[in-house]
């Protein structure tokens, strides 16, 4: 069959085709919402109309055959009509209340799972890991199967002083974005990469490979017409690896993963917080990473029973404090934990008034 | 076409407990998929041996585009030929990522023709990504999905596809029409999105308020937050409402960031003059409480990840902009800025970076933005500072002007 | 007249031969203080003995003469113990309740000015200036009296929020440590600095030269055996003037002062802060500085009147948020103040809540 | 002796107005000085010009010192030969600057004979100051006070003068005897003050509580500030007595930083647990409020001035230490202070500029301290960290221990 006529720079479909009549009909004259359960939403608009959200979980890698369930159903109870959140759940937006129930037991039924909505934990944002990308020191989809089987009531029923975000990215380029997460996993390289100087040469711009290094650890090793590498310097960041293929930075032994807290996007209460080191490392150990797994579900609870309604994990900990932090969650103190890149002026403490 | 069966027993363990399981997406798409069912067994193999087998992406792509697939070899592609080649296109979502299913299932089916069946729905940029195909299927596949009126998402040094939060579409808070704004900007920027030409990535994300529900401020190079400028409105019929399940001075009153407000059991009061409109009491007492006035946006620049100098957030540039189609004044400053950004930029340098580097003075003039006090949490410390002649010529005359009116003018 | 036998390495004499008796005797065992007025307080023995402390202002630059004088009343009544303060304030410690009021008669006919204790403003800390550093941009002695005189009831009765530091820097090496005052002067460069090439190679190091360059302006001009610097990077701190006599940096016409403020030595409430920068730049206009001392008085006055009890400069302009620190004083905001040195990370805002 | 009378019309004015005026000063010593006299000329033509006229200090000093004076010539000795030369030298301030009438007549007296009669009591540093002599003098000078048991203060890149607040001399507050320490110290390390062998400047300040009135923590590279770890002791009668003139819920409770304060009007109750001893509340109520417990203080390092690489404040390095005669445990690690900066800094780098090139781990590591949370803010933002083998295999073993016990340590 010949191929249809290829254009270029169309750009994407205009939004206005796939929102649903309700949505724009009321399209920017929402005047109200209110969370029912973590499962169900009501956004009421000004001219008095209701639209139900039922937000449904998400393994973000989806078979095609899932996306043709997902759309069956929206065909049964939302006219067809569906969306995806920011943090990829699945949004059924039911504008006929007597269509809610019947759509939830479906949902139930076909083994789909409710919640997300309100303060609790949501999807786990996260990136490729080794279903597809060359710089993953972790599995990203695995990771975050096996928090959230351990994080489950959070999701669809249990609540939390307020929402949780988690996110998980497998090498510290952190396509996630996940330096502003309440809880993160970065998986982290920890030996120093290892050089091919034979391919080197043809492979790699020499300059490119240099500057690519956030702490200057290389520098031009002529007589191979290759690199070095200063042991000192390097923090395995795997910059140099992701632009020349000769070097060399995976070590199932060693890769691990790294635990960050107390980040956060919005603005309300306080300012965007970005997520601070609190274990440095955690082995690798697929498929479930029981200790990494433990230590965030151990965060979650130690936060539960001590912030106050309505803190985030990172206002909570910056009103106790860090070292009552490490104190409440029993965390060991390590050297990396403290800051010795470009923030470190501004995170040294300058004062005598800490809690012993 | 069920290729050869692998015996997965450790990622089969994902399959087992509530959360939905991506391996069990993933033998879905094996059942009918060569390409689905090996990168089953090579991800068997990654958790066996704990460790990755992707190559560095290739330079693949269509014709006359730059970007939007990201090229991917497996090392050992001749035990799992279906992954050898493994690449992902990248398709830009529809703004708010609203679909109908005749949508998404035309989507699915051109996908099942061609590539391995699995999606990421969505991306972290935002795209709906594609995952795996063979390089001989990429101009086929960009054809059917072209001229179906979907197009590429971006990759590589050009503006990468825009993204936002619902807003107008299901949000009461909403104080700019944030899909409208991202459909637009995307036409708009087309070229850019699809030919790099930058020094680098370049994000725009777009979210309707403060709460920043698309995470703007933490990933995109242009953090667009909607914002007003104007009193809260209170509704103190529902403020009584509220307070039958809440304790309003504990949850609201007390967790003001400016503490500006007041609660006596009857009335809640806000001096609307120091509040920051951080949102935190209009999203606790949404049926009582809402912005009022001007409506526009803040705009900030520069976040990313750690990779080469420490994550950023985006700075405060542009206090206050009102975001009106055709969006002109907002269009005309992303150009400036990616003018300086050229001008300035090393490869590989994001605009932050090259902001850091050059300084904030150097980009707020070649963008024509005045220094403003809402740009910054505080003021410098250190007395090294830059003075430009023009500068000292207006120091001059102001003082030469406040001995004449014997008035100084700080 | 032969010179006595000199001795080396004896250190400073032991402090205890200082000591008051009452000290001596009530040393580390004092119970609480109160503050009577800002010329006295009293500090409390757990003895029950009380010591009286009169505090007097003090230029600094003392003439032996003016020494002699504070020696000749501290003998009539201190029993000959006089102390200087960390500030270099005076003062006179009496133990003896009845020689108090005579000791301060005898003061205030002599023209000493009592003061400087509680909630005001104390002596200024402040460097050389012209009457002594090859470096200075301006002179500290001549602001600081310029100064003082204008806020002089701050000294000996008006009260304020809390004490209100000031400083002054006759140039950026800021030898007084201003940078944690809550109002300061700065002297300042405003010109790059011209350079003698031929002297150059004779008198200064290379290396020093560039290395002391904050930076990275200078770079080495093999041809001239010189050096060079480039006008878009140098920001005047003088800091290759210092290692480099033929480096030359002082402009008459161009040299000024700027104003920092919000800045706080102290834990108490907040931590220790930095000054921040407000106004870049005030012409020198010996001999009183009529602008900088208008505007720091302008700034001392605002805060009078818009601070909470107990709230330091910088800790109302906190709570408030700079942007309303310069709508209230009406301080123009230039691009001056917007940090392109090590804390520009930490110093612009990355959220959209501000004050309008 | 009186030489030529100077024409000071500007300077002049600075004898009006309340504030004592160290024009006064300098006339008082020019009536018989001709150093002072010249002094003032030389003033003057700095005013009428803007200028200052004073040239780099060359090296002088006095016999086996290297430092202790601060050579200081005029470009127009010419013109005012008395401040051809006019070097300061630095006299070693007693503790808490606590003198005798008898032992400051004694220094007047020396200084007359030999310098130009002007003194800075006291300098920033903490030295008593004589502002103006010859070169010639010096050793003269130097024979006098030292042979009365006055040694010179530091300057150069060496151990400078240590200086410390009032302490126990006067004040309820001190956590340990500033005086005693400062004293201890500065005897201790003679050498270190007077023949310069660091890197650069090294300053000790010692202050009794977080008040800080010797401003240890902005200027000094080894900041003490005294503390305890104890509750706060209350006397409710004087609290009592506090409540007839003081909002205490206003002026103490609302403003104790970690919220852990309550004032019911009746008792004053403080949860010692989340105290961070920030010394606000027992300021404020002296009578009533005073620490209990161990005594000691925190150790900070790394302040100074912003040249070259911006401002400093003092980092917590040791965040309890208890401080008493003979100051072992201190002067050890000041020892394997000065050792690691010896071997890492270069010329002209103060010690924090040093532990912020280097990194705090290292500089830790070679003085014997453990990390620990008191002494950050908060932990580092990127993931961008060092794991040395030793890390590494901690790391396994620990994880191997807890397969063992099933329970994690994290
Ligand atoms: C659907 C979605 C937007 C979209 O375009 O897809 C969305 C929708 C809403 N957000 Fe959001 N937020 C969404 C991602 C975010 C994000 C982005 C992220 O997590 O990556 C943030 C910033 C996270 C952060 O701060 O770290 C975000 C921070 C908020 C907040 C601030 C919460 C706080 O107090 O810290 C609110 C206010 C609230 O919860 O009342 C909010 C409120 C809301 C409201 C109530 C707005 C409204 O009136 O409709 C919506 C339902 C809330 C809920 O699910 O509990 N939304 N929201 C996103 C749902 C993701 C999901 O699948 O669960
Ligand atoms: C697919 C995706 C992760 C995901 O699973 O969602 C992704 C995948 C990759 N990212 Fe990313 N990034 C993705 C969103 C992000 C984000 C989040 C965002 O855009 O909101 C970030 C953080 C924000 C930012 O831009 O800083 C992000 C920060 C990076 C970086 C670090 C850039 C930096 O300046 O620090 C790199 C490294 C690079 O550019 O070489 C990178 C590089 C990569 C590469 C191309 C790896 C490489 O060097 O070749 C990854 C390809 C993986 C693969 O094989 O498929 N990716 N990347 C996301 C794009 C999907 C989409 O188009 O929707
Ligand atoms: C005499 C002196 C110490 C000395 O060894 O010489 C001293 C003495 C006292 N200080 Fe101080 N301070 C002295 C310099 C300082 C400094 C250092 C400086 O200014 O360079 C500071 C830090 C300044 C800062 O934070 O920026 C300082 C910050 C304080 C504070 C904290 C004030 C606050 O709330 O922010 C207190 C507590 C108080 O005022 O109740 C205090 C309290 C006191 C008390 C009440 C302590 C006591 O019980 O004796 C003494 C009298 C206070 C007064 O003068 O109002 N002292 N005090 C210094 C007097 C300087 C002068 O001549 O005026
Ligand atoms: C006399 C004094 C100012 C005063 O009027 O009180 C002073 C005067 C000078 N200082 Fe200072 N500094 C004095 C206390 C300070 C302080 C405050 C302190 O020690 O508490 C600081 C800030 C704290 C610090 O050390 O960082 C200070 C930071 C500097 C700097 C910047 C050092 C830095 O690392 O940033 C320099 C520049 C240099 O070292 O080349 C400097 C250099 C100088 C020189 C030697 C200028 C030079 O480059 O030759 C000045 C000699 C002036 C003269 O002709 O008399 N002076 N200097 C102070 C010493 C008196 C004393 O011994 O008691
Ligand atoms: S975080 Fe790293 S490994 Fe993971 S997808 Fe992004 S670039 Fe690849
Ligand atoms: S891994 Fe990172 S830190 Fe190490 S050499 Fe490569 S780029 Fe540099
Ligand atoms: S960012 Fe604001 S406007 Fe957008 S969806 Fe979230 S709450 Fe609504
Ligand atoms: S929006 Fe934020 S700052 Fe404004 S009144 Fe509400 S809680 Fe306070
Ligand atoms: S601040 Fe500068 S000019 Fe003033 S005394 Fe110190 S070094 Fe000299
Ligand atoms: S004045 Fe300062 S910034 Fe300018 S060249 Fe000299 S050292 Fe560099
Ligand atoms: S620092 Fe503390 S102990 Fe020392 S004088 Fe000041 S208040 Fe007293
Ligand atoms: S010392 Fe400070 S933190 Fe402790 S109770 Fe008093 S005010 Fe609060």
């Amino acid at each position: 069959m010949a191929l249809p006529q290829r254009k270029t720079d169309v750009g994407p479909p205009h939004y206005k085709q796939f929102l649903p009549p309700i949505v724009q009909k009321n399209y920017g004259k929402w005047k109200y919402h209110e969370v029912i359960n973590p499962t169900t939403m009501v956004h009421v608009a000004e001219s008095g109309d209701k639209l139900w959200t039922v937000r449904v979980a998400s393994p973000r890698i989806l078979a095609t055959d899932t996306i043709r369930e997902q759309c069956d159903i929206a065909e049964k109870y939302c006219d067809g009509y569906l969306r995806y959140t920011t943090r990829n759940n699945v949004e059924f937006l039911v504008s006929d209340e007597k269509k809610l129930e019947p759509l939830k037991k479906e949902l139930t039924a076909k083994g789909f799972k409710m919640g997300g909505i309100g303060y609790g934990i949501t999807n786990v944002v996260h990136t490729q890991g080794w279903v597809h990308c060359h710089g993953a020191c972790t599995d990203a989809s695995g990771l975050v199967k096996a928090m959230m089987d351990e994080l489950y009531e959070y999701f669809d029923s249990k609540r939390l002083p307020n929402k949780v975000r988690l996110a998980v990215a497998c090498c510290v380029n952190m396509c996630g974005a996940v330096h502003c997460s309440d809880i993160a996993v970065v998986a982290v390289h920890t030996k120093v990469p290892e050089i091919n100087h034979e391919t080197f040469k043809n492979m790699c711009e020499l300059p490119t490979v240099i500057g690519s290094c956030p702490t200057r650890a290389i520098s031009p090793d002529p007589a191979k017409k290759s690199i070095k590498i200063n042991e000192q310097k390097c923090m395995y960041c795997g910059n140099c690896f992701t632009v020349c293929p000769p070097i060399s930075i995976k070590n199932p032994e060693y890769d691990g993963v790294a635990i960050v807290v107390g980040g956060k996007i919005n603005s309300l209460r306080s300012n965007p917080k970005f997520s601070k080191l609190v274990i440095p490392y955690i082995s690798n150990e697929p498929p479930r990473w029981p200790k990494a797994v433990a230590a965030i579900k151990h965060i979650v609870e130690v936060y539960a029973k001590n912030a106050k309604k309505n803190e985030r994990v990172g206002e909570w900990i910056e009103r106790i404090g860090w070292e009552k932090f490490f104190k409440l969650t029993g965390i060991e103190f390590t050297f990396q934990s403290i800051d010795d890149f470009t923030f470190m002026r501004d995170t040294m403490r300058t004062a005598s008034t800490f809690k012993w | 076409m069920a290729g050869k069966k692998y015996n997965t027993p450790l990622i089969d363990d994902l399959e087992k407990g509530p959360w939905p399981s991506f391996v069990t997406e993933m033998k879905k798409a094996a059942k009918n998929n060569e390409m689905a069912n090996d990168a089953l067994g090579h991800l068997e193999k990654c958790y066996t041996t704990r460790k990755g087998y992707w190559k560095h992406g290739g330079i693949v792509g269509v014709l006359g585009y730059g970007g939007g697939v990201i090229g991917r070899y497996s090392e050992i592609g001749d035990e799992f030929p279906g992954v050898a080649h493994f690449h992902t296109v990248r398709i830009n979502q529809p703004s708010g990522f609203f679909y109908t299913s005749k949508a998404l299932k035309e989507i699915c089916d051109i996908w099942d023709k061609y590539g391995s069946g699995l999606t990421n729905v969505h991306g972290s940029t935002g795209d709906l990504v594609l995952l795996g195909t063979k390089t001989e299927a990429l101009e086929p596949i960009f054809a059917e999905y072209s001229s179906r009126g979907w197009d590429l998402g971006g990759s590589g040094s050009a503006l990468r596809t825009p993204s936002c939060c619902v807003g107008p579409g299901r949000c009461e808070w909403t104080n700019y029409d944030t899909l409208d704004l991202t459909y637009n900007l995307t036409q708009e920027f087309q070229d850019e999105l699809h030919r790099p030409t930058f020094s680098y990535k370049f994000k725009i994300k777009a979210s309707g308020c403060a709460c920043d529900c698309v995470a703007a401020i933490a990933r995109a190079d242009l953090s667009i937050i909607g914002t007003w400028k104007g009193p809260i409105k209170i509704d103190q019929k529902e403020v009584q409402n509220y307070a039958k399940t809440m304790d309003i001075n504990a949850e609201v009153v007390g967790m003001c960031p400016t503490q500006c407000m007041s609660y006596d059991g009857k009335e809640l009061q806000i001096n609307n003059a120091e509040c920051n409109r951080c949102m935190h009491c209009i999203t606790r007492m949404t049926k009582a409480l809402s912005p009022s006035g001007e409506r526009g946006a803040t705009l900030c620049m520069g976040s990313k990840a750690p990779i080469v100098v420490g994550s950023l957030l985006s700075w405060v540039i542009v206090p206050f902009i009102k975001l009106e189609a055709p969006y002109t004044e907002l269009k005309d400053l992303i150009r400036k800025i990616w003018d300086w950004w050229d001008e300035n930029g090393k490869p590989r340098e994001r605009i932050g970076e090259v902001i850091e580097i050059k300084g904030m003075r150097s980009f707020l003039e070649a963008i024509g933005v005045a220094p403003q006090p809402q740009q910054i949490k505080e003021p410098r410390k250190d007395p090294f500072m830059f003075y430009t002649d023009a500068d000292m010529v207006k120091f001059k005359a102001k003082e030469a002007e406040e001995k004449k009116t014997g008035k100084y003018n700080f």
